[in-house]
């Protein structure tokens, strides 16, 4: 089970920052702001972050920006990164053809 | 941007030399090393420009993590230039998105 | 499916050492690695390696990794490269890429030792060709012999980007400046002051703000930060860089083993929760190296060799009592590796002031890089002798001893205790054989004669670059901070198989110089 | 431990649970939302997208129909966020005679109940969706059918419901169902906390089926796992839902968006998972689904899966879901078994939940998927 979210907790008003438009996921492009705006809009877990923005959905599967975001959840939120679950590690690790994934059961 | 003599590893052990062809013009490489390898002795900084932000992009983690560094290769796109040997007579393009052509959708 | 009484997935220093380890107590064994060398980060690691004999201390990372291939080969071990482990499944069973084709395995054990990957910190213009992973740097240089760059800034004082930034220096790429935003450098200050002594700058509270170009990298913008990490206005520097190489520190690479439903916890990172063996909460599947937790490649090693004894133990490959043994000798020996005060338990502590010995730590050192005269006379391996002898300025608790043995002659003492430091014995004959300069990983290691001429003394300092100043040529020596200091002329250059790649370069500078010059320039 | 009371208690932050609490909050109810993971964790974020009428049941046709008719088409516009919504249509394939037959009926039944369906033969299978194989001799092809993107709107109801003041705690478990003078009046979760509320809504998936034990009462359903791959992102191939029939081994499919296709499907293992089979990908299915999708799509050979997932599907016994009040239990509802094709209906199921919780009659005629339909 996860941990007790009330998520109507107050995590104060979304602020602009000078950085925003900086790249946090790579692959899917997505900025802090973004990254940041979802966190507003309640997406305080990992999963929820990259369901709603694509931040880690990209070709690598979120083998950089992992961490990053985690980070940033922590610091809106106010709580250590720890307490923060990592997304569902994925199957394949690495991108495959189809065709050369088929041909393992042919 | 060759090494020619390393103090320690001394002259570097090369495979055979392959021609291959990168946007069109023949290049030359070593069979045994990466693309990223390859074309980074070349002087090759950018690999693909983004889908979204049309942004250039290269070489960035060089053990097959990032996918940074994904090119068209043999008219295929999204392939990992630093996981992927070179072979002789490879076609290595610029990957515009996902594309091989500077043709935004 | 073809079955395996073993499955280790990575080739690198815990995972071959794993395959040895249960190869030798008869079990069928496989490796898989995604790369197309087997050896891991070992074959970029062209540097001496640190710790006691039986961590391979002095012995170059890439040379260890083919010994342990060379070991592996001999013992058929099944070894799968260009083999990519993409799933974990149920009951041990893999999914793998390989020639062209997904195929399954089944193992009665599963070793998992895909190590680290490293962490990236988000800046402006991080995005641009030109910024890289310091491990790319080294893929580049020491696998493909490729320059990653002409000038580059690194980013990280670890060990990582101190070793990185040296293995630059020697590829001939220059080195703008190492930066970190900790006040301190974070990597053994031997390792810094080889680098500082070629003469880059170490900015600490520093951090990049802009990678800058349009196309690729062009330049760098570093800023000052406060206690907080917060920049301060108006310290913004700028570099003339093509490369801005990232050093900031490791995460294992844990995906497979969340994959298959292993306990985690977050230690700098999701690592798998073990016991002292190794073995994760799914009886049967091990973790060992950095995705167990990020170490040194010497204790991947050991804790290799305890999984992979570990589970012939547990399929009957070897008996309690002769197991036993075994991990008693290996947990020593991982003991050794973890003492010092860069073990664990003294990671990012700010606090430590002095070293085991009572001696007040260099506080030049952690800052800038390198040690100051009047500091450096306050260590154990520096005395002022007649005739030749040894200089060891080594003055952190580090494990690693090999001076000691390489010295026939007795001048140079650890004694049991492996992050000692080193002393220089009073009343021993230095017969300037050399070895002891060239087996310190540090390059820590001079030699100083001050009887050689009227006014002038000589100094051998061990010498990794290319090309080697000719015997009779004029040239600067430069102090610990790579500041010039004087006149020097070469007049000796010794080169052995014994040394291993790292020449013994011996100059003549005035005598007031002794204890100042320690690296040479034309 | 707390005390906490809202109009209406929802157990269960899927996208029936979100939609039903925005709902409410437009109605002005007060509601509080208990999940005990993320939000949309279950079958919500685990389905192939699909806003479908065609094939539908006729006891849950009319909420498909309602939906896309009345729903579908503002949501993104709503809800303040893009869920890629789409009235693309949705094809189901046949590479043989049976498949033809079946699909014959499928036609004729559906358009009993009005919705536009017709067969195509290959060439006009082919001039819609170009990339299909040769094999294909016919389809059944439904206009007005669509697809949308599931994360997105399980999040975006939550993200709205929670704007306009819904309150959603996770990391709660609801356990059971708490009565008060015969009447659901509460739930109770596994931290021990009580919630209140005049009306209990049990949206959790399978999990349901243990919530409701609490007050004896049994939906007949099971578990069954599936499993999609996610291919990289392609050039705009075709716009539409796909489908391949369950005779020939299933699968559906479409390009998000972002251009990325998703597609799942099925092995005939799966009904036979060792029972405390956790939700993870089966060793071969990967490599089922690719051989699937190659198999009616040859374009994709060369495209590589970026990724998998697994999730669970709660079948019921008669193949529809349970939807809205239990007769024997006043104040308390459900929306559960919804047997891998609740998505496209969410909504509109939700918009029934609504109203049904503030005791009005619903948009759409429900009454056959009532509970009151297993008992004898």
């Amino acid at each position: 089970m996860a941990e007790y979210l009330d998520r109507s907790s107050d995590i104060g008003k979304l602020v602009a920052m000078p950085d925003d438009d900086m790249i946090i996921c790579r692959c899917e492009e997505i900025t802090k702001g973004e990254i940041r705006k979802a966190i507003h809009d309640g997406m305080w877990t990992m999963t929820e972050i990259k369901r709603y923005t694509r931040a880690g959905m990209g070709l690598c599967q979120g083998q950089t920006c992992s961490r990053i975001i985690k980070g940033m959840i922590a610091k809106e939120l106010g709580v250590l990164p720890l307490s923060i679950d990592d997304n569902t590690a994925r199957v394949p690790v690495r991108p495959v053809e189809v065709r050369v994934y088929g041909k393992g059961i042919n | 941007m060759r090494i020619k003599e390393h103090p320690i590893l001394g002259t570097i052990k090369k495979g055979k030399k392959v021609k291959y062809y990168y946007n069109g013009t023949e290049m030359e490489g070593y069979k045994g090393e990466s693309i990223a390898a390859a074309l980074h002795a070349e002087g090759v900084m950018v690999h693909r420009y983004t889908s979204k932000l049309h942004k250039p992009r290269g070489v960035f983690c060089a053990i097959g993590r990032c996918t940074d560094c994904v090119m068209i290769v043999d008219g295929k796109p999204n392939i990992r230039t630093c996981m992927t040997l070179l072979k002789e007579g490879m076609y290595i393009e610029t990957q515009y998105g996902i594309s091989g052509k500077e043709v935004w959708q | 499916m073809i079955r395996y009484d073993v499955i280790v997935i990575g080739a690198g220093p815990a995972g071959l050492s794993a395959s040895i380890e249960a190869a030798e107590a008869g079990m069928k064994v496989a490796v898989f690695d995604e790369n197309t060398r087997p050896g891991g980060q070992l074959f970029k690691q062209i540097h001496k390696f640190f710790g006691a004999k039986e961590h391979k201390a002095k012995i170059r990372g890439f040379r260890i990794g083919e010994e342990l291939l060379a070991e592996a080969e001999k013992l058929q071990v099944d070894v799968h490269l260009n083999a990519a482990v993409i799933g974990i499944h149920d009951f041990n069973s893999i999914a793998v890429v390989e020639n062209e084709q997904v195929s399954f395995y089944k193992a009665g054990n599963l070793i998992i030792a895909t190590g680290a990957s490293e962490n990236m910190v988000p800046f402006d213009g991080w995005t641009l060709p030109g910024v890289i992973g310091a491990g790319a740097a080294q893929t580049m240089m020491n696998l493909h012999g490729v320059l990653p760059g002409k000038k580059v800034l690194m980013v990280g004082s670890g060990n990582v980007g101190l070793v990185v930034g040296y293995q630059l220096l020697q590829a001939g790429v220059e080195i703008a400046a190492i930066i970190d935003a900790a006040p301190k450098i974070g990597g053994y200050g031997v390792h810094a002051s080889k680098v500082a002594r070629t003469g880059v700058p170490f900015l600490l509270s520093h951090t990049i703000l802009k990678a800058e170009g349009e196309e690729f990298v062009t330049g760098a913008a570093v800023v000052e930060v406060d206690s907080k990490f917060q920049p301060i206005k108006g310290t913004e520097k700028h570099f003339d860089v093509d490369t801005i190489c990232m050093a900031v520190g490791l995460s294992p690479m844990s995906q497979l083993l969340r994959i298959a439903g292993c306990e985690m916890k977050e230690m700098g990172g999701l690592v798998p929760a073990c016991n002292e063996y190794g073995e994760t909460s799914i009886s049967g599947i091990f973790a060992a190296g950095d995705v167990a937790g990020i170490e040194e490649a010497s204790s991947a090693m050991v804790g290799g060799r305890i999984a992979g004894a570990a589970s012939a133990l547990r399929d009957g490959f070897i008996m309690q009592g002769d197991f036993e043994e075994k991990y008693k000798a290996l947990k020593e020996s991982l003991n050794q590796l973890r003492q010092g005060m860069f073990c664990k338990e003294n990671r990012g502590k700010t606090d430590m002031t002095a070293t085991e010995e009572g001696i007040p730590l260099s506080n030049s050192l952690l800052e800038k890089g390198y040690l100051l005269e009047k500091e450096i006379i306050k260590f154990p391996g520096v005395k002022k002798k007649a005739g030749v002898h040894p200089i060891i300025e080594c003055t952190q608790n580090i494990p690693c001893n090999p001076c000691q043995t390489a010295c026939k002659f007795n001048c140079i003492s650890i004694g049991e205790n492996i992050t000692a430091l080193p002393v220089v014995i009073e009343d021993s004959k230095c017969t300037n054989c050399g070895m002891c300069v060239a087996s310190c990983s540090g390059q820590a290691i001079f030699l100083l004669n001050e009887d050689s001429e009227d006014g002038f003394v000589s100094i051998t300092l061990p010498y990794e670059f290319l090309p080697y100043p000719k015997k009779g040529v004029k040239g600067i020596a430069l102090d610990r901070s790579g500041n010039r200091v004087c006149e020097a002329e070469i007049i000796g250059l010794r080169t052995a198989e014994a040394f291993d790649h790292t020449a013994l370069l011996t100059m003549k500078v005035p005598s007031e110089f002794a204890m100042s010059a320690r690296f040479f320039t034309l | 431990m707390s005390n906490q009371c809202a109009d209406v208690v929802i157990a269960g932050g899927g996208v029936m649970g979100n939609a039903t609490a925005y709902y409410l909050r437009k109605k002005g109810c007060s509601v509080i939302v208990l999940e005990e993971e993320m939000l949309g964790n279950g079958g919500s974020s685990r389905n192939g997208g699909g806003v479908r009428q065609s094939g539908r049941d006729n006891r849950e046709l009319p909420l498909a129909i309602y939906g896309i008719g009345n729903i579908w088409p503002h949501l993104s516009e709503e809800l303040g966020v893009d869920i890629e919504y789409h009235q693309a249509g949705n094809i189901k394939f046949a590479k043989d005679e049976r498949g033809v037959e079946f699909y014959k009926k499928v036609v004729e039944q559906n358009l009993k109940k009005g919705l536009e369906l017709r067969m195509l033969n290959q060439a006009e299978t082919r001039e819609i969706c170009p990339l299909v194989s040769d094999e294909i001799i016919a389809s059944c092809y439904c206009p007005s059918d669509g697809h949308a993107n599931a994360l997105m709107t399980t999040l975006a109801f939550y993200k709205r419901a929670r704007e306009l003041g819904a309150r959603f705690i996770t990391g709660e478990k609801v356990l059971s169902v708490k009565l008060h003078k015969g009447r659901a009046k509460g739930v109770i979760t596994s931290r021990g906390n009580v919630y209140e509320g005049d009306k209990i809504i049990i949206t959790a998936g399978y999990e349901s089926r243990a919530i409701l034990n609490s007050v004896h009462i049994d939906v007949p359903m099971r578990r069954k796992l599936i499993e999609v791959i996610i291919i990289e992102m392609q050039p705009k191939i075709f716009p539409m839902m796909i489908t391949i029939p369950d005779y020939d081994g299933g699968g559906y499919g479409h390009q998000t968006d972002h251009g990325s296709f998703v597609f799942g499907g099925h092995i005939p293992l799966e009904n036979y998972l060792r029972p405390e089979e956790k939700e993870v990908t089966q060793l071969i299915t990967t490599a089922s689904n690719c051989n699937q999708l190659v198999s009616y799509f040859p374009y994709f050979k060369d495209a590589k899966v970026i990724r998998s997932w697994s999730g669970w599907t709660d079948l019921c016994q008669d193949e529809v879901p349970v939807i809205g009040n239990i007769d024997e239990v006043p104040g308390l509802l459900t929306a559960c078994g919804f047997t891998g094709h609740g998505f496209g209906i969410s909504p509109a199921v939700a918009a029934c939940l609504s109203e049904l919780a503030v005791d009005k009659e619903p948009s759409v005629d429900i009454s056959g998927l009532s509970y009151s339909r297993f008992i004898m």
